[in-house]
């Protein structure tokens, strides 16, 4: 059931292999057990990494009615060792008046970012690599730099693309890293703790996506974390028709297969925070379905949100640049403060149906609200052609 | 709860500047719909059998200086609250304005809540200051002709009454150190507030500044000029409302914290109030101009709740139950029913001016045979104003008379005569306005639309539901009288 | 062990920040600004102001080391040749390090250790900023939005032209 | 019909009002039907409520029950039936109906007869419930609502400026007498502390009540009295009554007849029991009082009428005379009597009104008799049924009802012990009405046949008859011999006596109205062959032009009263706009003025004071900023030095 | 490891933002030696908290306090760089002396 032995499985694995170190030296003692957290992490996300480079290409490919890569190995699911070694032995090009030092550090620092934000995402019971109390202020504080590494590639490849490609993203990110973060507040609110084990063991009656502002708080959080990992539709910092590949235009080889895989760790991230936060965790749905190891729901839930993204890859435009902007600030925003405001509500009008009716009012009222006010004239406006200046 | 319905219209301001709507109007009525789904919800959480003052809400404030945020409501308050509720929507129904005049409109609604709903004097007072500039913007920037004097002059006047107000409470403060008002009520029942000449001044600032409001002989010459120039609107709620805040200081404030300085004074303010009362009544005889017509009627009318309450102040300890009670009663009544009635009188004369162009009393004439709807329910108004037995004036009239005869007949015999002087005002206004061969200027004269009639049929229905059982109104406050009562005996 | 740790901070931070202070290169002083502050925030970690740290990061990493590194670019055109030195700066500065670790030793109550405590909870924080410094916290927080607005339209560019 | 039941008397025509009203306009040809039938129902539930009293003498039924509550205080109201109230039911009732029916022909062309229906019900309606109110509050605001139907009947006609005055007059003179009775309520109020007629030997009317109130009865009674005077146009206020008749015919016939003025003397005899609270001998300050206003009303009443053309205006001066003839009847003591006659004047009343305006609708709308005459052969039922009102009226023995009322009156007035003089001028009123009474029929119906007229339809002919007819039958319980009616509002029961009609009074009676006849046939049948010239006005003009302008009574209360309030209004207006208000400016001036000195001293004084100074602080600021270079770093580079300083100073002080 | 030791970091990197702030021409440099400042004045806060056991955080606080305030400081420094750099298409601090008196 709850402590079940399947379900503690890994932890007791780490407690055995502590056991055989000497006592009394705290201090190995803690970096031993970083580092098989660290390597714990490392080995479940590569191997995710691996499997969803491959899964996306085949979904998109079901999505575009074709195969997708089915020729290498079974099913093609060799397909990422393939990959792998191509990127490890292409020719790293490095631009002759490119700034080196940054050029050389921005992918290290992407991704080394992309992992330190997996740290505190609790993947089961008693299983949370990094466990510190403000965990969510860490996640985001880590994952703020991004921004600065984004930069850091862009600047120093000293490319026209790669530098409008860094504005872009930056431009996105920071606009979208405030609903992001003004989204996880109601749940913060709520909850009264930063850390993300409290979070999680907060929803073990229910999970914070079914209130009204949960479910609200929620697809905006999802929303912004599509922005935020630069995924389609908001893939403009990296739009092929206009801008080559953004700030990783000048990049090849493994420093581009890092810059990918930063990417791809974002993403793992970002999810892995919105099932923490809003899906419960590593809760099961029904008390009946216990039985079933926690991390298991972990990553069940985490992979329907991965398989989201490929989805909305696969079905979405891009957006244009203004709009992605616009939407941050006008709707975003405000929409997010809703969240807060309408959780507080929920919670003083004491959690009951009629904290969920108000809350409800709220949340629809503010969003109707703003959808007529950003939707009044231009509706049916004429076409209007605007010419680069 | 009550700090809800006093943000409420705030958040209509806010609302009206953000959306920007075209129709402004719609915004304050769902505002006022708003608060008066809220009004009915403090009703339904506040218990009339109980005498004290419910729902409080109290934090801390301003310590240093014993301000507190304390609101609260008993009976009376509650019965205000209904009243500026009903008033307000009435009066956006008088006029259609652009945006600022809704803003400053429901500022004052915000305002009026407050005042009748503080426990504290400087909440009080700040609410009550807040009011006045509202409605001196109204008036100056909404205003018909000679709108700066009358503002300026409106505003001059009540501010220095409120500016006498506060000195005298400051008086009290420095004596007593609370602004409380149940604190000070308990202290003024174990002794006088303050002594010596000192009292004098204190109870002449306070009686100024409600006095001014209300406002009573000799201190009335703004009113006519303010009313008269404002808009439809705002004269209502000028008149329906905001002078109910005079009354509401003299019974929350004046009477209970002052009972010497009244009964040595007695016979100077009953003579004061009656002089009030038939000048009201005579100068509204002598108007051609319908809306000062009605403006002084306001000033007779509620020289009646004034009658009542100086009949207490003066008489207190030797005042039998029965005439306390009825005069508390007569007086509460009469508030809510001058605010009903006053109002609807305004909007008449602003449909009538609005139709006509001008609001004289000969400019009209055989106006039943124009509008005959408009005629028949502008004349309820008027049976209602005049005291008619079966609609709502008569009763709080009835139980002041009857009270305050009991405690000086003479005054209230020759007050009675404003009674008279009040019908032969309006049977001058109905023959002009409504009988005789039509005045062709008037020929174009539309009957009530049906806009205007469903903004009517609630407050018509109201003044006869209130004429033929005053107990809907009654029992709001019939355990706050009986408290009031046990308060001044 | 950690007051080797502490060294290396200190090193990398100073370090860094002189770094910063002297690059000719405007973007690598700006990046080493970053590190800088990166040190800063690790001392802050190591000192046990866990959330100060974050915060520390959050706002100079995240936001200040991006807003310098977008004003660089924006006024670009000049920045690279503008390389003057100021040696009277080193002099000033100087004198005043001398001055401040001269009074540093001269105060004897300076050289303590640290006392043990119970670790500072992000929540402990916030009850404290909600309660006994709700005030300053309203406003550090109007004094930021008034920062937005101010910023926002001093660095508009006008529609005039 | 119990008394807890009995409000639905004057429910049914008020419902009847208010269907009319919302029916509106375009429902002219159903809209008589509604006021008929409430009309019917009030008068079935009359008669059951009449029965209803019939089990015991005296039967007296109350129903009480709180209005509304002020404080823990609770205001009662009530109604009641008791053989006063029934009777006046009856007849209200009754000839409410005979009205309604007779309007129904009357206002046939009328462009409002809808609204005329409705207030018509609305006035029943108002009258029933002064009628059984059990509270004198609740017969107040009765009274107020009977009030306001008479101004809306009046004034009926409101595109008339002239119907439009006499309502106004007659609300305003009504209300005049009601701020009397008002304060009457209120001293009664304040003295009993119940205004409750009946109420368990706890209201006003029984022993304990009147008890309470000693020597303020006769205030109280006085006081409400003034009500009676103004409603029942008793003279002072008795000049709103004549002008009243710019209503329609009906509506006169319902007032004189039949409610409004009825309602004063029904106050007085309701309130009895005040006005001889503490009689010594039956005679009170208060009963006096209403005796001479009845013989002055009275008298001066007949005295007008004989010079009057109109016919509803003789009418209206029989009324207001007859009136003071009740309120004599009352005062002296004859309760019964009064309302014996009041009863009977009702329908001999309405009779004769419903009659008048039956001729001016058969005359196309004449009315002054002297443009009539000859109608006898035109309108024969017409004509018959009014002799048998006017001889009604007039006190023609035996047959008619009038006559033995009449006759208890001064039976009543002669036994009064304080004086006689009442007694005579009462002889001289009854005179006096069978001579203008006689006048009127010879003007129209008799002498050279006038212009075109005839006969109304029989949707008007019909309430006549059936009137005459009650005048007769009333008669029957009205002799002396039987005077079941009389003994019945007593509370007794009447034993037949067939000897007692040939009392001496009859005889009296015979006489006097033997001779009011003789002399007006002597008069004006012969003086009418030549028409134009009344005789009375040839022979004594200055008299008559004296009681033709209603004794100058209204010119005089026009100038006096009326001018007085006019210029006090006038003069409250002025000062407010130029003496309060001027007083108020110059307080405003005052600190206008205190204001120019502070700006002079401002400016003179303190200003220049500053301008110096400031003058040369931007002298020694000019001298500063040379050492501001506007480098930043200098600046800095200055904190930095001044930072050294300060330290460098700490370690000096430490 | 005494306080005094934290503190001489923290006044070096005081006096090394002091150096910046002093002699670098660029006008962004003299921004990032105030944050230097800052920081290092916010080491102190968070240094002294941490040597005195007091129960309430307010050195934490405080440095909370002062890293908003020196973000906004920063925002609002920078939005005038580029509004200067706009009008006068320099970020040379010597060459801004307008407001040479």
């Amino acid at each position: 059931m709850s402590t079940g032995f399947v379900d503690q499985i890994f932890v007791r694995l780490k407690v055995w292999i502590m056991h055989f170190l000497p006592p009394g030296h705290d201090l190995i003692a803690s970096f031993v057990s970083a580092l098989l957290n660290i390597s714990g992490v490392l080995i479940v996300f590569l191997t995710l990494f691996a499997a969803m480079s491959v899964l996306e290409r085949k979904i998109l490919g079901r999505m575009q009615n074709r195969y997708g890569p089915n020729r290498v190995g079974p099913f093609g699911l060799l397909q990422p060792v393939a990959d792998g070694i191509k990127m490890l032995i292409k020719e790293d090009i490095v631009p002759a008046r490119a700034d080196k030092v940054v050029h050389f550090l921005a992918p290290i620092i992407i991704a080394a970012v992309a992992m330190l934000t997996l740290g505190i995402i609790p993947y089961g019971r008693n299983m949370t690599p990094l466990s510190i109390d403000g965990g969510i202020l860490f996640f985001f504080a880590i994952g703020s730099t991004t921004e600065l590494a984004v930069f850091m590639a862009g600047w120093g490849s000293n490319n026209k693309f790669s530098m409008l490609g860094a504005m872009r993203a930056i431009a996105q990110m920071v606009s979208y890293e405030l609903p992001l973060i003004i989204t996880t507040l109601p749940v913060v609110m709520i909850v009264g703790s930063l850390s993300p084990d409290q979070i999680v063991a907060a929803q073990s009656k229910y999970w914070f996506v079914f209130t009204p502002w949960g479910l609200a708080a929620f697809l905006l959080f999802f929303t912004s974390g599509l922005v935020e990992s630069n995924r389609t539709p908001f893939d403009v910092p990296e739009g092929e028709s206009e801008i080559v590949a953004g700030h990783m235009t000048e990049y090849s080889g493994f420093k581009y297969a890092t810059f990918f895989l930063a990417e791809y760790f974002g993403m793992f991230a970002i999810s892995g925070l919105a099932v923490t936060l809003f899906l419960g965790g590593w809760h099961a749905p029904l008390s009946i379905l216990r039985f079933v190891p926690s991390y298991i729901w972990f990553f069940g839930k985490l992979s329907i949100l991965l398989f989201v993204f490929v989805w909305a890859r696969g079905t979405l435009p891009r957006t244009r640049v203004d709009q992605v902007m616009n939407f941050a600030w006008k709707f975003m925003l405000p929409m997010a403060f809703t969240c807060v405001v309408s959780a507080a509500v929920w919670h003083y009008a004491g959690r009951g149906f009629f904290a969920w009716i108000w809350s409800l009012v709220i949340i629809a009222g503010v969003y109707m609200t703003l959808s007529i006010l950003l939707d009044t004239k231009k509706k049916f406006a004429p076409r209007v052609y605007r010419f680069a200046e | 709860m009550i700090t809800a319905l006093i943000l409420i219209p705030l958040f209509g301001v806010v609302m009206l500047y953000l959306a920007n709507p075209r129709n402004p109007r719609r915004i304050a009525f769902v505002t006022n719909a708003v608060s008066a789904f809220y009004a009915l919800m403090l009703w339904q959480k506040f218990d009339v059998d109980l005498a004290k003052v419910q729902l409080i809400e109290r934090h801390t404030w301003i310590p240093s200086i014993g301000a507190e945020y304390a609101l609260g409501a008993d009976g009376l308050s509650l019965l205000l609250v209904f009243l500026v509720t009903i008033l307000f929507p009435f009066a956006f129904a008088a006029n259609r304005m652009n945006r600022g005049f809704y803003a400053l409109m429901l500022v004052m609604q915000s305002a009026l809540y407050g005042v009748f709903t503080a426990q504290n004097f400087i909440l009080f007072f700040l609410f009550y200051e807040m009011s006045l500039i509202p409605s001196f913007l109204l008036i100056k920037l909404y205003g018909g002709k000679k709108r700066d004097y009358a503002a300026v002059k409106f505003f001059l006047y009540t501010f220095l009454g409120s500016v006498a107000m506060l000195l005298g409470f400051l008086g009290i403060y420095f004596a007593r150190s609370t602004f409380d008002f149940a604190q000070l009520v308990d202290l003024a029942k174990t002794g006088p507030l303050v002594t010596g000449r000192f009292a004098w001044f204190v109870f002449a600032g306070i009686f100024l500044g409600f006095a001014v409001k209300v406002p009573l002989f000799p201190f009335h010459t703004w009113l006519p000029d303010a009313y008269e120039t404002a808009p439809t609107g705002v004269a209502m709620v000028l008149t329906g409302a905001l002078s109910k805040m005079g009354v509401y200081g003299f019974i929350r404030l004046l009477v209970p914290l002052f009972p010497n300085e009244f009964r040595i004074l007695q016979p100077w303010l009953l003579a004061l109030v009656v002089v009030s009362i038939l000048i009201g009544a005579l100068v509204a005889w002598a108007q051609t101009d319908l809306k000062r017509m009605v403006a002084y009627l306001s000033i007779n009318h509620l020289g009646y709740c004034l009658l009542g309450l100086f009949a207490i102040a003066s008489a207190r300890s030797t005042m039998a139950k029965i005439d306390m009670h009825a005069a508390l009663s007569g007086v509460f009544l009469q508030i809510f029913n001058h605010g009903i009635t006053a109002a609807a009188l305004f909007y008449f004369v602003g449909l009538l001016e609005q139709r006509r162009g001008a609001r004289g009393l000969n400019d009209f004439g055989g106006l039943m045979q124009r509008a005959p709807v408009l005629c028949a329910w502008m004349s309820v108004a008027m049976f209602s104003s005049l005291g008619l037995p079966g609609l709502n004036g008569f009763i709080g009239e009835f139980l002041i008379f009857k009270a305050s005869f009991a405690v000086a007949a003479s005054f209230t015999a020759v007050a009675v005569l404003g009674l008279l002087f009040t019908a032969v005002t309006f049977m001058r206004a109905m023959k002009s306005l409504f009988s005789g061969p039509p005045n062709p200027a008037t020929n174009a004269i539309v009957d009530l639309r049906a806009g205007e009639k469903f903004v009517l049929v609630p407050v018509t229905l109201l003044m006869f539901v209130v004429g033929l059982n005053p107990q809907i109104v009654l029992k709001v406050f019939n355990s706050t009288v009986v408290a009031l009562a046990a308060v001044f005996a | 062990m950690i007051n080797i740790a502490f060294f290396i901070i200190a090193a990398l931070t100073l370090g860094s920040a002189l770094a910063a202070a002297t690059n000719p290169k405007l973007m690598h002083a700006a990046l080493s600004f970053a590190i800088a502050f990166v040190g800063v925030s690790t001392l802050f970690f190591w000192l046990g102001a866990e959330f100060v740290g974050l915060v520390q990061i959050f706002v100079y990493i995240g936001a200040v080391a991006v807003l310098i590194v977008f004003t660089i670019l924006l006024t670009r055109r000049e920045g690279e040749q503008l390389r003057g030195f100021n040696w009277s700066g080193v002099v000033v500065a100087l004198a005043v390090f001398a001055g401040l670790v001269w009074s540093i030793l001269k105060s004897p109550s300076m050289s303590i250790l640290p006392p043990e405590v119970s670790p500072l909870t992000v929540k402990r924080i916030g009850e404290v900023l909600m309660s006994d410094y709700v005030w300053p916290l309203m406003g550090v927080g109007v004094l930021l939005t008034v920062a937005l607005l101010g910023a926002l339209i001093l660095a508009m560019e006008d529609k005039r032209e | 019909m119990n008394a807890a039941n009995v409000w639905l008397i004057p429910f049914a025509p008020l419902i009847a009002s208010l269907s009319i009203l919302l029916l509106g306009k375009s429902r002219r040809a159903i809209a008589s039907a509604p006021a008929i039938a409430g009309q019917v129902i009030a008068l079935t539930m009359s008669i059951f409520a009449f029965a209803r009293t019939l089990r015991a003498p005296g039967y007296r039924e109350v129903h009480n029950f709180v209005w509304f509550n002020f404080g823990d205080q609770s205001m009662q109201l009530g109604w009641m039936i008791d053989p006063l109230a029934a009777a006046m039911l009856l007849m209200i009732t009754f000839v409410g109906l005979c009205i309604f029916v007779f309007s129904i022909g009357y206002m046939a062309d009328d462009k409002h007869f809808t609204r005329f229906f409705a207030y018509l019900s609305f006035f029943s309606a108002a009258m029933l419930g002064v009628v059984i109110a059990n509270s004198l509050l609740l017969l107040f605001i009765c009274w107020e609502l009977v009030g306001l139907a008479s101004y809306l009947l009046i004034g009926f006609w409101i595109e008339r400026p002239s119907a439009a005055a006499a309502a106004r007059k007659a609300f305003i003179t009504t209300r005049i007498g009601d701020m009397g009775f008002f304060l009457g309520i209120l001293l009664l109020y304040h003295k009993s502390d119940t205004l409750l007629f009946y109420d368990n030997g706890h209201g006003c009317l029984e022993n304990a009540g009147l008890l309470l109130l000693g020597a303020s009865a006769t205030a109280i009674a006085l006081l409400i009295f003034c009500g009676a005077v103004g409603k029942s146009g008793q003279f002072p206020l008795h000049v709103w009554l004549p002008d009243a008749m710019e209503g329609p015919t009906p509506v006169s016939a319902l007032i004189h007849a039949a409610t409004m003025v009825a309602a004063g003397v029904f106050l007085v005899a309701r309130l009895y029991p005040i006005f001889s609270a503490g009689a010594i001998n039956g005679v009170t300050t208060s009963l006096t009082i209403v005796v001479w206003i009845g013989v002055i009303t009275g008298l001066i009443a007949a005295l007008i009428a004989v010079a009057q053309f109109d016919i509803k205006r003789i009418l209206a001066y029989s009324t207001v005379s007859q009136l003071g003839l009740m309120m004599v009847s009352l005062g002296v003591g004859g309760v019964t009597a009064g309302m014996l006659h009041l009863l009977a004047h009702g329908f001999f009343k309405a009779l004769l009104f419903l009659g008048a305006g039956s001729v001016i609708h058969g005359a196309h709308h004449e009315q002054d008799i002297r443009g009539m005459g000859g109608l006898r052969g035109a309108m024969p039922i017409t004509f018959a049924t009014y002799a048998a009102g006017m001889m009604a009226l007039s006190g023609v023995p035996l047959v008619f009802c009038g006559a033995w009322t009449k006759e208890e009156i001064l039976h009543a007035a002669w036994r009064w012990p304080v004086s006689h003089v009442p007694f005579y001028l009462v002889m001289l009123g009854v005179v006096l009405t069978a001579l203008y009474m006689t006048r009127q029929m010879i003007y129209v119906f008799d002498g050279k046949r006038g212009p075109a007229a005839h006969e109304s339809p029989r949707v008007m002919t019909t309430p006549l008859i059936v009137l005459a007819a009650c005048t007769v039958v009333l008669s029957v319980f009205l002799t002396p011999a039987w005077p079941w009616l009389d003994h019945y509002l007593l509370g007794e029961r009447a034993h037949v006596d067939l000897w007692k009609i040939f009392d001496q009074t009859i005889l009296i009676s015979l006489l006097l109205v033997g001779a009011g006849i003789g002399l007006g046939v002597f008069f004006y049948r012969e003086a009418l062959r030549g028409r134009r010239q009344d005789p009375f006005q040839t022979a004594q003009p200055a008299l008559f032009r004296f009681l033709a302008n209603r004794m100058w009574l209204d010119e005089l209360y026009d100038y006096t009263v009326i001018r007085a309030a006019r210029m006090l209004s006038r003069i409250a207006d002025w000062l407010d706009r130029y003496f309060w208000d001027g007083l108020v400016r110059l307080v405003g001036l005052l600190g206008q003025l205190f204001g120019i000195i502070t700006k002079t001293a401002d400016e003179r004084g303190i200003n220049s004071g500053v301008d110096e100074t400031t003058v040369g602080a931007r002298g020694l600021g000019r001298v500063v900023s040379s050492a501001h270079s506007g480098q930043i770093q200098t600046y800095l580079g200055a904190i930095g030095l001044g930072m050294l300083a300060l330290l460098l100073l700490y370690a000096w002080l430490a | 490891m005494t306080l005094s030791i934290l503190l001489m970091v923290s006044s070096a990197l005081f006096c090394i933002g002091l150096l910046a702030a002093l002699s670098r021409r660029h006008a962004i440099f003299i921004l990032i030696g105030i944050e230097m400042m800052l920081a290092a004045a916010n080491i102190n806060f968070i240094a002294f908290w941490r040597y005195n056991a007091q129960p309430q955080p307010t050195g934490v606080i405080v440095a909370i306090f002062a890293i908003a305030i020196a973000a906004a400081e920063a925002a609002v420094g920078l939005a005038l760089i580029i509004a200067i750099y706009r009008h006068y298409r320099t970020t040379n601090v010597d060459q801004l002396d307008r407001l040479k008196g």
